[in-house]
């Protein structure tokens, strides 16, 4: 009784077998339930966590948040769904119309997809495929997708410029991400998520604590959260891609947006917090959604930290923090991990994880300093004394006086 | 294995459903009432003047360009990492190799200066 | 059973119309389009032929992914020329770039 | 009729019907789209190969980085002008005549090779196909020179597209 999810799966199918169905039938109707299930549950979670943020943002600016209506304000997501359904859909004119509807369908549909290949428990899980890493990669290819369709469609000039700006960043940032998700690849040796959950004997931010550091960046950029949320910048481009959208359709890209932060908690837990592991998870599987979902909203709670934090950043210095920080050190330190992991090879693990952190450490020692530097210089460039007005030339001069 | 892809392809057919089914709801009970003024373009109230369309900075295509690039490499990196088990030092060197010629492109163009938001 | 001319047929297909597209379109980013129509159905094909004649051997693999570089190689180069002769002569139609004529 | 015809066809039918969308839709930013459409029924055929590899690099390859330029590049070279009048050159019914002959031809021609009905083979189920073609790509045995010199042609890419599309400031 360890293992609810599996006990009911397994009773399900020997009842389906008894009533003789063929073997496909069974399987393909066990997917369904267990998708209809997961997907449910996520959905459930997801208007949660419109309460969580809300609470949370209001703590950050010394507010008390929703609390009118249930316990706690408890009730207040569900009175926010209701509105939104009632409200009226607006079609903006010359919009493209199937266009414009499918794209916040997209905006949702893309990040539940993603959860099909994060192990909930040891034994628990969507899908076990071979290339799980890259699958993460190319739903979040779809997602941008879904931008762009939706800025296109609007026929509104502040969309089409904010989903082109959300696409240069996402971009931008996908080039990180995807080398930040090799490192845990090359030291697991497999793309499965099971399978580097189980290499995780320490765990992996204790290996290669600048990997995780660069995928946490840039996922934040990716989702397009404060300090990098220049795609919705109220005072430039009104709101962004989805500036046209009223009522639930809007409603599902600002779900879409929050269960994707939860998501890309969710990928960091699994990729360097050991996902599932904890104690005493091997005898009671199911202690293992626990744990993750623990890990998930603890790194879920430090990007809303961040958020709440700092302030937005300009576009260049956005895309220039992607281009010519992340990536290249991200590069740096795939080289230095490919090179130490073969030479390390069949050394003891304490060992090898000991000096593979050394060697994290000792790359963002280098980093920090040379940022210092750099930090030093632009601040002398920047500081330097500059005449607030010029001398008017002489002729000018001459008039002035003569006025 | 078999399963497993019989789950992402079930999945990949029903994730739309989830959104679709709350995007008919308010088909059936909100009110639909468009008026001209109501669907116009939205523009912080100003009438909207000119083409939807304007002209981008090439700069957009040039950032998806190196994108591009540097998203194919790392496709290639990725089978190399998964063997890591069966290569030898110099078949990693190779893939490292493979690395620096990447940041060669990458140098070449932050030197160029096309890596600044002009 | 499904065989190997299930696939040849399709790829075949999707070749053919890659075919009419990048030969009767005026625009040159949807000649492009056909262009790429074509290179995925010669993919299809590789990696067809590895899986039904060749399992055991990656050649049919590699090919293909190499195929991948140079698709992505030849998008990125020609994007780039139409933008800088949009730039110069306003248009992109492929009737109209006629400097090179005779 | 197997599950494994039913879910062909209909990826065959979607793919292609996409391709000819792709060729004859006006907007070429529905071109585009139909363009990924089409892309993604050939990733679920290297799928139904079991090439898993393959699916999801041409998702993330093409509709995620190939598409996506190719928007852009619409978007930055469009005029008004070019949406009316023909989409199509004058010699269009002939480029469709040589298609169709092309398809006739190679659907001939592979019909008549004795390989043509090759049946499906099993695959070894001890063998990971993604670790023999990554230890192949840098085997000096296999295919190290083409792996690299891959490299180097996408740097000359890089370098080529950046240095024809870059704007110099006057």
């Amino acid at each position: 009784m360890s293992d609810p999810v599996n006990f009911i799966a397994e009773w399900l199918k020997s009842l389906m077998a008894n009533i003789g169905l063929p073997t496909g039938v069974v399987v393909v109707i066990i997917t369904l339930i267990g998708i209809v299930v997961m997907a449910t549950f996520l959905l459930v979670m997801d208007i949660g966590l419109v309460w969580f943020e809300r609470k949370m943002v209001a703590r950050f600016q010394d507010r008390l948040g929703p609390n009118r209506v249930g316990p706690f304000g408890l009730i207040q997501p569900i009175a926010d769904i209701i509105k939104l359904l009632i409200k009226e859909d607006i079609m903006p004119q010359g919009a493209d119309k199937f266009i414009f509807n499918i794209a916040p369908i997209f905006a949702l549909a893309t990040v539940l997809l993603l959860w099909a290949v994060i192990p909930f428990a040891p034994t628990i899980l969507g899908s076990d495929i071979n290339v799980a890493v890259l699958y993460i990669v190319a739903i979040g290819a779809v997602g941008t997708l879904g931008i762009i369709m939706a800025g296109w469609a609007s026929n509104n000039k502040y969309a089409l410029l904010g989903a082109f700006r959300t696409v240069a960043q996402m971009v931008a940032y996908e080039v990180p991400i995807v080398i930040a998700l090799l490192v845990p690849v090359i030291l697991a040796r497999s793309m499965g998520m099971q399978a580097i959950v189980e290499a995780q004997s320490p765990w992996y931010i204790f290996v290669i604590p600048l990997a995780a550091f660069i995928l946490f960046v840039a996922s934040i950029a990716e989702i397009g959260r404060t300090p990098f949320d220049i795609n919705e910048a109220e005072s430039e481009i009104v709101a962004g891609y989805h500036i046209e959208y009223t009522g639930m359709k809007f409603g599902l890209f600002y779900a879409g947006e929050l269960l994707h932060a939860l998501t890309v908690s969710a990928i960091i837990a699994t990729l360097f917090l050991g996902g599932w592991r904890g104690p005493f998870v091997d005898q009671v599987p199911i202690l293992g959604v626990f744990y993750l979902f623990l890990k998930s909203f603890l790194i879920y709670y430090v990007i809303m930290w961040v958020r709440y934090s700092f302030p937005r950043i300009r576009i260049d210095q956005m895309l220039g923090f992607s281009w010519k920080f992340l990536t290249p050190l991200a590069l740096i330190l795939l080289i230095v991990v490919a090179i130490l992991s073969k030479v390390l090879e069949g050394v003891s693990p304490p060992i090898f994880a000991l000096a593979m952190l050394a060697a994290n450490l000792i790359i963002i020692g280098v980093t920090v300093t040379v940022l210092r530097v750099y930090a030093r210089v632009e601040r002398k460039r920047v500081g330097e004394e500059r005449p607030l007005a010029v001398v008017p030339d002489p002729e000018l001069q001459q008039l002035i006086q003569q006025e | 294995m078999l399963n497993d892809w019989i789950f992402i392809g079930i999945f990949l057919l029903l994730a739309p459903i989830f959104p679709a089914a709350a995007l008919v709801i308010p088909r059936l009970i909100a009110p639909r009432k468009p008026n001209p003024l109501k669907s116009e373009t939205y523009e912080c109230g100003v009438e909207t003047y000119g083409e939807t369309w304007v002209q981008f900075k090439a700069q957009y295509y040039i950032f998806a360009l190196v994108f591009l690039i540097f998203d194919i490499e790392v496709v290639f990196l990725y089978p190399w990492a998964v063997a890591f088990d069966q290569l030898p030092l110099f078949a990693v060197m190779e893939g490292v190799l493979f690395i620096l010629i990447l940041v060669a492109g990458l140098l070449y163009t932050w030197r160029k200066g096309i890596l600044e938001w002009a | 059973m499904i065989s190997l001319s299930y696939f040849l047929v399709f790829a075949a297909a999707l070749f053919c119309i890659g075919l009419y597209g990048a030969m009767a379109r005026k625009n040159s980013v949807a000649i492009l389009m056909g262009i790429e129509l074509m290179l995925n159905a010669v993919v299809i094909n590789l990696i067809a032929f590895w899986r039904f004649r060749t399992p055991e051997v990656i050649t049919g693999q590699a090919f293909a992914v190499i195929v991948f570089a140079v698709a992505a190689a030849e998008v990125a180069v020609g994007l780039a020329l139409f933008i800088a002769i949009y730039r110069q002569r306003q248009t992109i139609a492929a009737d109209e770039i006629d400097l090179l004529k005779w | 009729m197997t599950v494994l015809h039913v879910i062909f066809l209909v990826t065959a039918v979607v793919t292609l019907g996409a391709a000819v969308m792709v060729v004859t839709a006006r907007n070429l930013i529905h071109s585009a789209l139909w363009l990924i459409l089409s892309l993604f029924g050939v990733a679920v055929i290297y799928g139904l190969l079991s090439a898993a590899f393959f699916a999801v690099v041409q998702v993330v390859i093409y509709i995620g980085a190939i598409a996506i330029l190719m928007i852009f590049a619409i978007m930055l070279t469009r005029r008004v002008k070019q949406d009316v009048g023909s989409i199509v050159n004058k010699g269009w019914w002939l480029a469709g005549l040589l298609a169709l002959v092309l398809f006739t031809a190679l659907v001939w021609l592979f019909s008549t090779w004795s390989g043509f009905r090759t049946p499906l083979p099993e695959l070894a189920t001890d063998v990971d196909t993604i670790k023999v073609l990554g230890a192949a790509l840098v085997s000096p045995s296999h295919y190290v020179l083409p792996f690299e010199v891959a490299s180097v042609l996408l740097l000359a890419a890089l370098i080529g597209a950046v240095v024809v599309a870059w704007e110099r400031k006057s």
